[in-house]
């Protein structure tokens, strides 16, 4: 890719699974339509890698979630890093015995002999008027399952760095792309780049709030940063990047510096990510916060079709600024 | 497929009826979202309004329906209002949803559309379970799940049309094979070149129709509907047909060879069972034009309707999450 | 049920299922082996069922989770209560999407126009070596998901009274069983009895420290009283009994009065329930905590076979005694 | 079937081997439950030993197999070393997972047991993947998948055969139809009376074999086997056989009539493939009881071994979850 020119997220991770494919012959794409001859992936995602690598290094699936994450499975347990798309988030439902009872799983119930190094990308995010079933965020059930891990990139460089981590990783790794995000654009990545697993991103430093989030409601928080400054406040956006494992140290240290912390995510807020960072944040911060830790995710209902509505359903921007200013001014 | 259903005078011009508010009303549809009047994901279903029409004479309101996003056909011909539809995937609160379900949830309980699901597969268990519950109430009505050819192979599919053979369930399984799942084509991710043989694995009937052909289509959805009304249990139709759009509006669907979309455009059910009609005197050139115009008048009664209707407020937003506790 | 002597917790669910039944001719139950011709459950909690009231009210299923929600579901959708047993908890993941794409949207994707009064019925614990996929506890993604309920009884009158009013309830409820737990004795349930859905039962009042648990570790925590009270701590021990929705009142009641809270559950910690009432409570409770919020979950590991491991995976009596001493005397 | 694959005199004292090592190790593991020496859920296989033994004498150590929670006796006859296997189920260090696993999930690579899994229908979508990793690999290696008649009726098992026949893969589709799932009588469940002609369904060929004659098993496995190797894709075999005991040790299987037990346990396999072997002199009644005598006193040893084995420490509680990053 030509470094002096933007490119979208989907070229991006587009160049990370080429690179990665052509750097090591073990990496294998599956998915439903991830073929050219089925337009290689519904957004463009994984065009190019069957004419480039062959039918049998990308291929496109049946419609059987169990049987795709089934096939990358037993492939990765000798010696393949299979990389399986999963089109959206809410299909993971239809696939989470493979997930979470195997890939996740198989590593530790067999006392370490076999390892399951997959990649699990999907899709999601509301915003395109998809309803119901096309637009939750569930990172939090895999962020609960021991054995996997969950990344989100919010930007070029991350998607591409991110995808090439995930697919060196040991270990099951659940990459989530917000689809509303897919056109954004950012600098090319270089080819090679890697972004730990693990390791948050500071977008902006702030002396008063920090700002946790990420994929989409991290570029929100980003956006909020004028009315923010507007009103006399300087936050800290942290972009989380990874969420299993997630970075405490950075959080930890932004926020003993700030003393207040708002967690943002598009999940809905009861039992949602938020929660695991606020209890760790209190726990750790004990008696040196200015304010309780601050968690504003979506509400607690489906996500509803309506845009008068869905606009309403994510933590967007003005509505950051507003819950961030508040937690500083009191 | 037994000759024993046969569609009278008046049934064949009932199917055309419906097969004309579907056809139309994709047409509109997709000039709405063109014309920027609506945002929606639509998944058009022209070339496909033989099956549903057909599906359609031979149910009751009390029958019920799980469909799939590629369903709004199924709905209008089952019955669901057009004002209520049209308001419901321009996001209004006088949508049958209120505007939260949009064109992928639409659910018309009054006319037996129970379901509709964005999930490939999940039409066919819930639609067992709406059987189940009008066996045990000794009721005759039957329960119709359609689904897609793609949905063919995913688990959901088989454990339904197994559950429902063991427990005899009035169920009709319809599968609209119209040769591609999204980009893919048939061929390419299904082993076997008639669905409908997988009835066998279940030991209940299965028919294979030419699901663009109404007479065809009406005996297959008579007997199948008939049998389940007897009790006798579930059959599965695969119902060939095709899809004249890209996937989703949009898609330009470049993965169909030109000449496979060709053929079939030129083979569209609509103005042939329309000539046929009048060919058979079943109806004049007026009165099927008159009947066009009208289903194109009430749509736009219906679009202008819909546009009009208030978007749903806030307290929206978190409401219908849980039902008031007894 | 006579009143007068112990019965067990399988006594108390079944007496449960059966004076639903008989008060309510809607209310169905389905599963793999719950008729009595397959001996009326895998552990005897439907026995007699089917005999009393039919087959077609009490009936065996194949193994189908996706064909046993989608018959629950359907079937709700027109004016039964079925109670649908997925045998283990692990098992909901071959059902995922039945239960939180569809159980539990349906009322909101309609508009309201349709509801899911059905209720889950599974089991689940460690302590019974049965390894890696029969024991997890994954209360978490079901809390997480919007439309669903979540109940977790611990004695015999609340097994009783919690599957009534989970019956009774207009939405979908996810009942979970403790396996180690079904032979435990109590009181019988009173006929007809009910246990409000979100309401906490307080096990012991306590001045110094609040102990948030349910299920199991509502028995352990109970247990672990002894020596706490030996160590010269007073303990106030509350089993939430429910945790989609959890009674946050009582919580923060209590633990305004005793300035500690430790929540203690077998699910693993990270992205655990813990994480949502640890947020919670030092949101509504900033600056009058003696302590931070502290959770005791299982370690971030699936559940071994082996007895050594298993046992150190729970979080047992002797253990919650230690963590709470320790809170107190810092 | 076919008659193309008929099992050699040593071939057939091979498959006696480990029909002998299966049972005796059934029968010393229920002992061993029932006197206390070990705790362990025990999902017997008495009955069944003919399947996997049948299997093995035409597998290599670089074919796969996954198996399930009742699937020792497949382990044992495709090369798991006894006292690895007894440190396992005992939970201890010495066991193939460092007693991390126990019964439901051992795994032993060096032999191609990959993965053993406790959820119904789970070892085919995984068998796939190793028998696709092999075909990518360029190797003539295949992929065995063992499962249960109750499990023919998850999703699983339709998007498992339906993707390997698409595929080609070679995996073979082992069903251990055993007339029980669980509590639950075959007919109870599954509308049609042979699984294997759920073949169909997937263009794949379907062997209904007796899997309590070890002749006619080896013929089966071989023929599906030789087709895998071949290129020529899957095969999905229905063994049927008979599960002597209750679904896990301590169920008494008050739900089987005793008349049907009676008439299974009558002809077990066992003593009539013994017989059979001394009858057509394949070997006398001395070198099978030598057999035996060999057998009880290599599992004697191990499960000696796996008794004086040390139970793993704390620190292998929350290891092995993640690998070290690269
Ligand atoms: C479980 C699941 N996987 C994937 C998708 C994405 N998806 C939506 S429609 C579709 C193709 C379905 O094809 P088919 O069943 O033939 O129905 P058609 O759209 O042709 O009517 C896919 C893969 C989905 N909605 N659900
Ligand atoms: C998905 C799932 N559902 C239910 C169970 C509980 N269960 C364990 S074994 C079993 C019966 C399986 O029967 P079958 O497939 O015939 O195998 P068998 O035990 O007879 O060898 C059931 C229902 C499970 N383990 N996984
Ligand atoms: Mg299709
Ligand atoms: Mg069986």
């Amino acid at each position: 890719m030509s470094q002096d020119k933007p490119v979208t997220i989907v070229n991006a991770l587009n160049a990370a699974l080429t690179d990665a494919m052509a750097d090591d012959d073990t990496v294998l794409v599956i998915g439903e339509d991830v073929g050219d001859p089925e337009g290689g992936g519904v957004v463009g995602v994984t065009a190019g890698l069957s004419t480039r690598f062959g039918d049998h290094r990308c291929r496109s699936t049946p419609i059987s979630e169990q049987a795709i994450m089934g096939a990358a499975i037993g492939a990765s347990l000798i010696g393949f890093k299979p990389v399986a798309e999963i089109m959206l988030m809410n299909f993971t439902a239809v696939a989470m015995d493979m997930i979470v009872n195997h890939a996740a799983k198989l590593r530790y119930m067999s006392g370490g002999q076999t390892s399951v190094p997959i990649v699990i990308r999907c899709m999601t995010g509301a915003g395109l008027s998809t309803g119901g079933q096309h637009s939750d965020f569930v990172e939090a059930w895999f962020a609960h399952t021991a054995g996997m891990k969950v990344v989100a990139p919010s930007t070029t460089e991350d998607a591409y760095g991110l995808i090439r981590s995930a697919i060196d990783d040991p270990d099951p790794v659940l990459v989530i792309e917000n689809t509303p995000n897919y056109g954004a654009k950012g600098p090319a990545p270089v080819a090679g780049h890697r972004v730990p697993i693990g390791k948050a991103a500071i977008r902006s430093e702030g002396s008063d709030v920090t700002i946790v989030a990420y994929s989409r409601t991290a570029m929100e928080a980003v956006a909020a940063l004028p009315a923010m400054t507007e009103a006399g406040i300087s936050a800290e956006v942290i972009d989380l990047r990874s969420i299993q494992p997630w970075d405490e140290e950075a959080v930890l240290a932004s926020v003993a510096k700030t003393g207040r912390c708002l967690v943002v995510h598009e999940a809905v807020t009861p039992f949602g990510p938020g929660a695991e960072i606020a209890a760790v944040v209190q726990e750790r911060l004990f008696g040196k916060l200015k304010a309780p830790v601050m968690r504003f995710g979506a509400p607690f209902n489906p996500v509803p079709f309506s845009k008068s509505l869905e606009d309403a359903h994510i933590p967007k921007a003005a509505r950051i600024a507003e819950r961030a200013i508040a937690m500083v001014k009191g | 497929m037994t000759n024993a259903y046969i569609p009278d005078g008046p049934t064949q011009l009932a199917m055309f009826r419906k097969m004309a508010l579907l056809k139309i009303n994709d047409e509109k549809t997709r000039r709405a979202i063109s014309t920027g009047r609506l945002v929606m994901s639509f998944y058009s279903y022209r070339g496909q309004e033989v099956i549903p029409s057909a599906l359609a004479v031979n149910l009751r309101d009390t029958d019920y329906l799980c469909t799939i996003y590629r369903g709004i056909h199924d709905m209008l011909a089952k019955g669901m209002p057009l004002k209520d539809l049209w308001a419901e995937v321009a996001g209004r609160m006088d949508g049958t949803c209120k505007g939260k379900g949009g064109p992928m949830h639409l659910t018309y309980p009054a006319k037996g559309i129970m379901v509709t699901t964005g999930i490939v597969g999940s039409s066919m268990p819930i639609a067992n379970g709406l059987g189940w519950g009008a066996q045990l109430q000794g009721r005759d009505d039957v329960s119709v799940a359609t689904f897609g050819d793609g949905a063919a192979n995913i688990g959901a599919f088989h454990e339904s049309l197994n559950l429902a053979a063991v427990w005899k369930l009035p169920v009709v399984f319809v599968c609209q094979n119209n040769r591609y799942s999204e980009h893919t084509a048939y061929s390419t991710v299904t082993p076997i070149e008639r669905i409908s043989d997988r009835a066998a694995a279940y030991g209940i009937p299965g028919i294979h129709v030419d699901g663009n052909d109404p007479v065809a289509m009406y005996a297959a959805a008579a007997e199948a509907i008939a049998r389940a009304r007897a009790g006798e249990g579930p059959t599965l139709i695969e119902a060939i047909t095709f899809r004249f759009n890209g996937h989703v509006f949009g898609d330009p669907a470049g993965y169909i060879p030109k000449e496979e979309l060709q053929t079939a455009m030129a083979a569209d059910p609509y103005p042939r069972y329309r000539a046929k009609l009048i060919a058979e005197s079943l109806a004049t050139e007026a009165e099927l034009a008159e009947i066009e115009a009208d289903c194109e008048a009430q749509i736009e009664e219906a679009i202008a309707f819909a546009l009009n209707s208030p978007f749903p407020g806030l307290e929206e937003l978190s409401s219908d999450v849980y039902g008031a506790a007894a």
